[in-house]
């Protein structure tokens, strides 16, 4: 399945896009995306500690099982205010 | 509780919003917070901060708040929140938030929970825009 | 520290205080607190509440206060307060206070330690108006 | 030298009166302005526990020594807000 992948904020600009997209097996989870894009682009594999990961709108870890049409979001701490 | 969120592009109507608040006898306490964008990042003079979010997320996760709010301080009345999205001007307010509470013990507490939380979950970023175009 | 104080006999015109408000883009937090009269006295549905106020040393005790918020938190950039005297309707604000500082941090801690401290010392006292004239 | 004293609140409802006046010696304390107030009020004086004392605009005990024109408050714990 595709998994399209978000970045956000300068994690965009590490990434070169807005927004790119992974192929991984049915019932793959979200550190298999990961690997893929860290793989690409290394710079963010450098900030892998203080990155934060959804699918869809809610906060997911590692681990979570993704199911067609699920959307990864990447991105640095949040700063609102 | 009464809840309103706005994630809006043109300046908060600080005045306006506050005239529009429900007066109500039951809740004794009103505390209003605004957030102004300092004209200073560090040691550097700054023209503002442009404010970026992934609206879906922000929305639902301000939602989430407000539902863990209510459950924490179930005597809260309301609240109300607005947040800017793009460039906000040294000066300007990117934040206002009000929480009416039967006592100010609760309406200080919550409202305080809820933007220090916010700052944690909240997916919107700062980008500094420093004083000369770059 | 900008000091503004006001015990009024007139409506608390929340909203035209705050569009007064000196925008600052030094001080990147302004917190303001309502406290409303509720239209409960424990069991008692009350009209109003009547405030009578000690004028002289209300107003000493009020600048004391903010001499001594000023030195606990050199920071605050302006503190704002309005008390109502005589009646007030249940509903309405009997009290408004702001605060300015340049982190929300301080500036919650100094407008609650102020409405705190206020409520110890400074000599106003309140008359519950019951709902049928006794 | 007469002192003048002003009751606020619900204690001028037990005074009968918003202000009364005492006559004491030079030197005399506040203590001594209270003694007098309380024979003559001894409704007031069930309340000493709980009174709050001011000469002027400042709040005092009832060691304080008055000087002619110092004029002194009684009164219940405050409520403002």
């Amino acid at each position: 399945m595709n998994i399209p992948v978000h970045f956000w904020s300068y994690f965009r600009d590490l990434a070169g896009a807005a927004q790119g997209e992974v192929q991984v097996p049915e019932g793959a989870t979200v550190e298999t995306v990961l690997n893929a894009v860290y793989a690409a682009h290394p710079r963010l594999g450098a900030l892998r500690q203080s990155t934060l990961i959804a699918v869809g709108v809610e906060y997911q870890g590692p681990s979570f099982v993704l199911r067609p049409g699920d959307e990864v979001s990447l991105f640095p701490p949040v700063q609102g205010g | 509780m009464i809840r309103f969120l706005q994630l809006t592009r043109t300046p908060i109507e600080e005045a306006a919003l506050t005239a529009g608040a429900s007066a109500s006898a039951e809740f004794g306490a009103v505390i209003r917070f605004s957030g102004v964008v300092r004209g200073r990042e560090g040691e550097a003079v700054i023209r503002g901060i442009r404010y970026e979010a992934f609206e879906a997320m922000a929305t639902h996760q301000f939602q989430k708040l407000f539902d863990e709010m209510s459950a924490r301080w179930p005597a809260v009345g309301s609240v109300r929140l607005v947040h800017r999205l793009g460039f906000v001007a040294a000066g300007d307010a990117s934040l206002w938030v009000e929480v009416s509470a039967p006592h100010r013990g609760e309406a200080f507490a919550a409202c305080q929970w809820l933007i220090d939380s916010m700052k944690q979950v909240v997916p919107i970023w700062k980008h500094v825009e420093p004083l000369e175009p770059s």
